[in-house]
């Protein structure tokens, strides 16, 4: 009845790239801080739709990976193409602009705020009104704010966590912590969601929970996601192609059941001597 | 807002879709749903739930709906079930809810035995329940969803969702003109005398039976009710018990429509007390655990509170004991203790309303079990007016109510409006009303063993009338026996009025076929365990605890107030307890002395502790016990020692002629 | 305890998101203005409104400045004093140059123009950020009330270097200047801290408040929803200079009625900061209960041996005075690092769940 | 055109044709860029161990100067008073720790840093309570420091150097090498630098955070006094002094807030720069532009070198 609000509005601009087609292309990426090579010449490609996992053993250069995606570190080399733009480098919030959303390793929520605030700070971006009405608080302003609350509140039952919805997110548990994380990037109705080890450091029942939410948002509204994840069983599982990096460098790509099998891979995660 | 109570022209309003229509014109736009749903109350006014109603039901139309098929309500209170309810009734149909926590084998029969077309379910959940069972139900068709949260990806073939139904309805309507129309239509065939809901009462024994009632007997009874307390438009209540449940479907919907009364879902059961405070409802119903749990959280909360606090809190709940019920009832009181309420509410009363959600809480009623004397004091010393009423499915509800004012603990109250009531002479309760169903479905046997040929139903229910002219419930029929005396022997009235006081857990009456009385004790290890911590009496075990000369005082205390309460009512004089023991051991399932439910197993604790009875019965001032005992990690063991027999003497009873019969 | 929220419940989301959902609070604040407007203008002598109320109110306007900078937008700033002599120059300058210009006008104006010097010293807060961006702000301090000093254009080159209030009425009562009654410059102030206080209150609870936040929580995180980190910076602090801005002006035309450099220097930046921290770093009615508190102790203290007839130096009370300041703020991080906005939010809490202690 | 030439050649010509002036400068900033970086080494030293931002040195430096001073007039002798004073550094390390630092253990550095304000402010109350207000006399004097200075002639003009300003650079590093010493070759100076890096580094190597905080606030102390004793002795003992102990930031900004050689180095940039700025370009705008060019050519330093002369870059990580 009334209470009917997508849970989560899948955002025009998606529609451009046909599913199945390369949503983002990364191409031969090198990036080093000083001396430190964190990537070099990393070569792969992320279709829309699809679920991509990014796995390699610890300082492989996964998330130096992420990184560069969403415009927070500039290569020194390589382009990276996403919705057929071609860039080498950009600032972070305009990767958002163009719909990138991502989750942090280590929970980057704004402490201080609630959740629901936190959600809807992921809204900022499609909140146009400006800062006069801001000032009153009244008419669109008013009306904005109630419409993109509607969507907030899409996600915080998507999510199963109303019942925190106005608890300050520096007060919850980890595990819930990460989900509003996941949800104040699904308020960004993004068309690539970057996902930075969502399961680090959860119980059993947090990852399946994480697990299903994932899959949910990828299956029902064909949210593009690329994570990282330690956890192979759940990597596995859930994701549709896999690329493993090691030392910065891309050492395998494929459908799970191919990476499972190959033998580089296995020697990495076992430390055979390079 | 003062809108008076609608007034119910007979005739017109005869079943319950016209009335949503009435609602639907007199009261447009005030509330009549309420769903803490995406963080507010959703809201649908009168007019727009006539248009869910109708867009749902000219979809279920279009899906093939005929008039008399049945149709199941399964999921937590929801306004689109409570809406397919509405919708199903306009077509003539038969709802028929069904508790969602049923597992798939229960659900299995009442569906196959209510032949059930076409579901409506709440979530996935119960999708999933049904798909597991759709081999044993030929005749169900289809399946329509509330939550579409997980089921995009199922195949849609006898699946719809709630919206995608009213979409085909509101398509309909768009095409032909003639569509509302014809729903109206539908609408006026109803007749009173058409089948309004079947409801399913898990019998104690055998498989669930399906109560028809007609619109005659709900919208009668919800109507009584309503007038009994003077409901309206203005009232607010919280629809949290299961649907399935005649309550529910009495209070949160039919006395809702005939009163134009804005019935309140919460978000989800484990949000029921947020969402209560939130609401405030003006009129509350529960089972008395529900109000024992309230307490049981408000008492435990004021443990942590300040020293100061506390004393404060304690100082003004014994004023209240003192004077409360008295104000509430409207009676003299000490102009010094009126004051001291005043105040009391001010700092305590008013704020544990309000945090319990009682603020504008008006009645409350609460029935199914007896409630403790304490309990029920507490709530209405407080200021909340919590009342009693006795009823079942075969009766819509009422059989006997409490008005304001004449409200006891230990009574059930007099009979409901339109209501007559008859003990029979072997203590049974009957009564027969405008409420009393039309039969149990599929089943003639049943329905003749219930109800009279001149309509009077067997309630299967022992009690009697005191003086007040109140009703006492006492025990199942079948479990009431006679001493050898002849008087009425009672096992689980007594039980009951001695585990109302703290000190005892459980009890266990014998007197079946015997002179005197005689009963069982456990004590229970909490609260006693805490009277020893006060007053400093050290104990190793529970056995020794159990056998204390300080707690056989206290305990022969109890039972000393019970007998002198016992002896102010003839019908029960006679079974005052003349002996007890406190038994060594807690009677325990695992020593199958009590069901997995904690109910007694009276047989076979008469034969374990066979010892026991007959020293009860022969005199003997102990008895030395000795059985086997199973440990709770499920070591054997054995318990032993001497259990002493303690004697009461027995109150002159009071021989007034029982009231038989009583009738308004 | 007086809270009865059992029935209060939301049916939209405008009536969830208001500032004050509940009617109690509503009440309380009714009350509040109703105070404010009525009983202390009746009840208080010319001088108690003119010592006290007043500055309170002046103070607040700035603290609530500030805050917005450093309690909602985690820059730090010890250059609000500055911003207010900006303000306060300013006005005095556009005094000379537009005289028919209502008053009130030009006080915005000013405080527009400060928004402008603020926006201009937190440019650098893009490349620096905490105790460095302290000592960008301090750069601004000095070298503003060096130009109060050295630039005698400012002050219409008096000898005095001082700048003196002229009479300005509005509605034909005069509002400013020697024969403006305590009472007029009281309800003045009033008004216009009542109403940039609702605006400020406007502005954080919503999508600017949200992005200022975010950026003091978590300003990568911040960057990757979207969020322009400089222009989110730099618009804090204009709206916080814009309102130290017009504290300034009002300090000087509505209570002290004349000013000079030393009124502005780094000791007021200080002040303001303390306000802040006392009254609750990110929290509107913590602004005024720092200002109350910080400019209200020193008054009783003053009061104090008076009444109590105690024989103690004018100048030792100042000392005393210091004193106390100073262990009171430490006093506070230790106890309440949140300020007296916490402490009243939790006798609040304590109200609502009463009589339960949680 | 003719700003220009008053801002980029005049002033160089003048450079050119009175060297003798610049050499003056040039030592009087040097030697305030001393007294600066005695300052900022206060700041270093405690921003190094406890992480928390002082801004109560420049009052520290006040309090010492004026507790030697105060004592002094009260009849003590000149070097029992030092040796008081130093106690009193001690007592107020003591206390610190006791009353502020540990309270107030893993609270953000912005509280740390406010509750310094509380410090500030209370020793300002305290200092006047007990001694007054007014400026005092440094008793230069009683402490054998030089007075005079040695005239001399050279590039065609007289550069005089005021003894006390040399005893001042003398002794300055004679306390930056000690205090180095101190660092590199004791056992809390290696603790010590192991709490720049974490807290429980410092454990391990056995030593209690509080002590290691009394150490350096008392450390921290010593160098308030001696450049208490320096500055008074060139000026005066009075509360404007904290004011001016503000320039110490600028210095730190250029330094860097961790690193010891940072602050001498900035401290001297700082000093120069501000007399040259205000001996030469100063007229231009109606001088007394010392009171904040430091803070702007700090600044502008910043907007090209966030991290400081010696701080290292650091690489934010997520």
């Amino acid at each position: 009845m009334k209470a009917d609000v997508k849970p989560i509005p899948v955002s025009a601009s998606a529609a451009a790239i046909a599913p199945g087609d390369i949503l983002l292309s990364v191409e031969n990426v090198s990036l080093s801080f000083g001396g430190v090579r964190a990537l070099r010449e990393v070569c792969f490609d992320i279709r829309k739709g699809e679920i991509r996992a990014i796995i390699g053993p610890n300082g492989a250069g996964k998330t130096s990976m992420l990184n560069v995606i969403n415009g927070f570190y500039h290569p020194q080399e390589g382009v990276i193409t996403f919705k057929g733009r071609r860039r080498h480098q950009m600032r972070p919030y305009l990767a958002a602009s163009q719909g990138i959303a991502r989750t942090f390793q280590n929970v980057a929520l704004f402490k201080g705020m609630s959740t629901l605030d936190n959600i809807m700070a992921g809204r900022t971006l499609k909140m146009r009104r400006g800062f006069v009405w801001q000032l009153f608080r009244h008419g669109p302003a008013r009306l904005e704010e109630v419409e993109h609350r509607r969507r907030a509140e899409g996600i915080i039952d998507f999510l199963q966590i109303a019942h925190i919805r106005k608890v300050p997110v520096g007060q919850l548990p980890y595990g819930l912590q990460k989900r509003v994380e996941l949800g104040r990037a699904l308020a960004m109705e993004p068309d690539l969601l970057l996902l930075d080890e969502p399961m680090a450091g959860m119980n059993l029942e947090e990852k399946e929970d994480m697990s299903r939410f994932i899959l949910e948002v990828n299956r029902e509204y064909g949210t593009t996601i690329a994570l990282i994840e330690h956890d192979m069983g759940v990597v596995m599982d859930i994701s549709d192609r896999v690329v493993v990096l090691d030392y910065g460098r891309k050492i395998a790509d494929g459908s799970p059941d191919a990476i499972k099998a190959d033998q580089t891979v296995i020697d990495a995660y076992l430390g055979v001597a390079h | 807002m003062n809108a008076k109570s609608p007034a119910a022209d007979a005739g017109a309003l005869d079943t319950l879709p016209k009335v949503l229509l009435r609602n639907a014109a007199q009261y447009a736009n005030r509330p009549a749903m309420r769903h803490k749903d995406y963080g507010i109350w959703q809201t649908w006014t009168w007019q727009e739930l006539r248009d869910e109603v109708r867009a749902f039901a000219i979809g279920l139309r279009k899906l093939g709906f005929e008039r008399g098929d049945a149709v199941a309500i399964i999921g937590d209170n929801r306004p689109r079930l409570y809406a397919a309810i509405a919708a199903v009734q306009s077509l003539g149909g038969i709802p028929v809810p069904v508790y969602q926590d049923a597992v798939a084998d229960e659900m299995a029969y009442v569906l196959e035995h209510a032949e059930v077309r076409l579901g409506v379910v709440g979530d996935q959940e119960q999708v999933d329940k049904i798909f597991s069972i759709t081999d044993r139900l030929p005749k169900l068709e289809r399946i329509v969803y509330d939550e579409e949260r997980g089921l995009g990806t199922y195949d849609p073939a006898r699946l719809h969702s709630f919206r995608q139904v009213q979409d085909l309805g509101r398509e309909e309507m768009r095409v032909n003109p003639g569509a509302e129309g014809w729903w109206l239509d539908e609408i006026a065939n109803g007749t009173s005398a058409d089948v309004s809901v079947m409801l399913y009462t898990s019998g104690t024994t055998g498989r669930p039976k399906g109560v028809m009632l007609t619109h005659h007997n709900i919208i009668v009874s919800a109507e009584n009710g309503n007038k009994f307390d003077g409901f309206g438009p203005d009232d607010l209540l919280l629809a949290y018990l299961p649907m399935a449940w005649v309550g529910d479907h009495i209070f949160s919907y039919a006395q809702a429509y005939m009163g134009a009364m804005c019935v309140c879902c919460p978000e989800s059961p484990e949000t029921v007390v947020e969402d209560r405070r939130e609401i405030g409802p003006t009129y509350f119903f529960a089972p008395p655990r529900v109000f024992e749990n309230l307490l049981t959280q408000v008492m435990v909360r004021m443990e942590d509170a300040g020293w100061l606090k506390q004393r404060m809190f304690h100082h003004f709940l014994a004023v209240a004991r003192r004077c409360g019920e008295q104000i509430l009832d409207g009676r003299p009181v000490a102009f010094s203790d009126r004051l001291l309420y005043r105040l009391g509410n001010v700092l305590v009363y008013a704020p544990l309303r309000n945090r319990m959600g009682f603020s504008r809480t008006r009645v409350a009623y609460t029935a199914g079990e007896a409630i403790g004397p304490e309990l029920f004091r507490f709530y209405r010393s407080l200021g909340v007016n919590l009342k009693q009423l006795y009823g079942q499915t075969e009766a819509s509800v009422y059989i006997t109510i409490q008005p304001d004012g004449e409200v006891y603990s230990d009574t059930v109250g007099k009979p409901a409006p339109d209501v007559e009531i008859k003990v029979a002479d072997d203590g049974e309760v009957m009564f027969k009303s405008p409420g009393v169903f039309l039969k149990y479905y599929k089943n003639e046997a049943a329905t003749n063993a219930t109800k009279t040929p001149d309509g009077w139903v067997h309630t299967g229910d022992a009690g009697f009338f005191d003086q007040r002219g109140h009703l006492k419930i006492i025990d199942r029929a079948k479990d009431v026996g006679r001493l050898n005396g002849g008087a009425l022997f009672a096992p689980k009235y007594l039980e009951n009025r001695i585990k109302f006081f703290p000190e005892v857990r459980e009890a266990v009456a014998f007197g079946q076929g015997r002179d005197y009385v005689t009963m069982f004790i456990n004590i229970d290890p909490i609260s006693v365990g805490n009277w020893a911590e006060r007053n400093n009496v050290s104990y190793a075990s529970y056995q020794e605890l159990a056998s204390h000369p300080r707690i056989e005082e206290i305990i022969t205390r109890r039972m000393e107030e019970l007998n002198a309460a016992l002896a102010e009512e003839p019908q029960m004089a006679g079974s005052q307890i003349r002996r007890f023991l406190i038994l060594p051991k807690e009677l325990d399932a695992d020593d199958g002395e009590l069901t997995r439910t904690q109910k007694v197993r009276r047989s076979f604790i008469a034969e374990r502790y066979g010892t026991l009875i007959t020293a009860l019965y022969d005199g003997s001032k102990a008895c030395h016990l000795h059985i086997e005992v199973t440990f709770e990690d499920g070591r054997k063991g054995a318990i032993e020692g001497n259990v002493r027999i303690l004697d009461m003497k027995a109150y002159p009873v009071r021989t007034a002629e029982p009231v038989r019969e009583a009738a308004e | 305890m007086l809270y009865r929220e059992a029935g209060q419940f939301k049916s939209s989301y405008g009536s969830d998101m208001a500032i004050f959902p509940l009617r109690q609070d509503r009440i309380g604040l009714a009350v509040i203005l109703l105070v404010a407007f009525v009983v202390i203008p009746l009840s208080m002598s010319s001088f108690t409104l003119n010592s006290l109320m007043i500055p309170i109110l002046v103070f607040s306007l700035a603290t609530i400045g500030l805050n917005i900078l450093t309690g909602y937008t985690g820059l730090i700033s010890l250059g609000t004093g500055a911003f207010m002599g900006v303000g306060a120059y300013a006005t005095y300058k556009l005094t000379t140059y537009f005289p028919e210009v209502n008053i009130i006008v030009l006080i915005i104006a000013s405080g527009l123009i400060a928004a402008a010097v603020g926006v201009v010293f937190g440019l650098p807060s893009l490349r620096i950020k905490g105790f460095y961006l302290a000592v960008a702000t301090l750069a601004a301090q000095f070298f503003l009330s060096w130009c109060f000093i050295r630039v005698p254009w400012l002050y219409n080159h008096n000898v005095s270097a001082a700048i003196e209030v002229p009479t300005r009425g509005l509605f034909g009562v005069p509002i400013t200047g020697p024969n403006a009654s305590p009472v007029t410059r009281y309800y003045v102030v009033l008004v216009i801290v009542v109403a940039m206080t609702w605006f400020a209150s406007n502005l954080v609870h919503g999508r600017i408040g949200r992005m200022w936040m975010a950026v003091r929580d978590m300003d990568i995180a911040a960057e990757l929803i979207g969020i322009r980190l400089y222009q989110t910076k730099l618009l804090a602090f204009a709206v916080s200079s814009f309102y130290c801005g017009v504290a300034g002006a009002l300090m000087v035309f509505l209570w002290l009625g004349a000013a000079e450099f030393e009124s502005f220097n780094i000791n007021e930046s200080f002040l303001i900061l303390f306000m802040v921290i006392i009254g609750g770093l990110g929290s509107l009615i913590g602004s005024f209960m720092g200002a109350a508190f910080i400019w209200g102790l020193p008054v009783i203290l003053r009061a104090a041996p008076e009444t109590f007839a105690i024989p103690i130096h004018a100048a030792t009370v100042e000392q005393l005075q210091f004193m106390i300041v100073g262990a009171l703020i430490i006093f506070f991080l230790v106890v309440e690092p949140h300020g007296l906005a916490r402490l009243w939010q939790l006798a609040k809490q304590k109200l609502r769940v009463w009589p339960y202690p949680y | 055109m003719d700003l220009l030439y008053h801002i980029f050649v005049d002033p160089f010509g003048q450079m050119a044709a009175a060297p003798d002036l610049l050499v003056q400068t040039l030592w009087e900033g040097l030697v305030s860029g001393v007294l600066y970086a005695l300052i900022a080494l206060g700041f270093v030293l405690i921003f190094k161990a406890s992480g928390v931002f002082n801004f109560a040195q420049g009052i520290m430096v006040v309090f010492a100067a004026l507790t030697l001073v105060g004592l002094h007039q009260k009849g003590v002798p000149a070097f029992v008073a030092l040796v008081l004073t130093i106690l009193v550094m001690l007592a107020l390390a003591y206390a610190v720790e006791r009353l502020v630092l540990k309270p107030l253990v893993n609270q953000p550095d912005i509280i740390l840093f406010m509750a310094t304000f509380g410090l500030t402010y209370f020793l300002i109350g305290l200092g006047q309570l007990m001694f007054g207000g007014e400026p005092k006399v440094m008793i230069a004097n009683e402490l054998y420091l030089p007075k005079g200075s040695y005239d001399i002639k050279m590039l065609g003009g007289f550069v005089s150097f005021q003894k006390i300003d040399i005893a001042a650079a003398v002794i300055a590093s004679i306390m930056v090498a000690t205090l180095a010493v101190f660092f590199q070759h004791t056992r809390i100076g290696r603790a010590l630098r192991a709490v720049a890096d974490s807290h429980k580094a410092a454990l391990s190597v056995g030593i209690s955070l509080e002590q290691i905080w009394v150490v350096v606030w008392f450390t921290a102390g010593i160098v308030a006094l001696a450049t208490g004793i320096m500055w008074g002795a060139r000026s005066q003992v009075e509360f404007s002094l904290q004011i001016i102990a503000l320039k110490a930031l600028p210095v730190l900004i250029l330094g860097g807030f961790t690193s010891i050689p940072g602050a001498i180095v900035g401290g001297i940039i700082i000093g120069v720069g501000e007399k040259l700025g205000e001996f030469y370009w100063g007229p231009l705008m109606g001088s007394g532009i010392e009171s904040w060019l430091a803070y702007v050519i700090a600044l502008i330093f910043l907007l090209f070198r966030p991290q400081g002369l010696f701080g290292e870059r650091l690489i934010e990580r997520i």
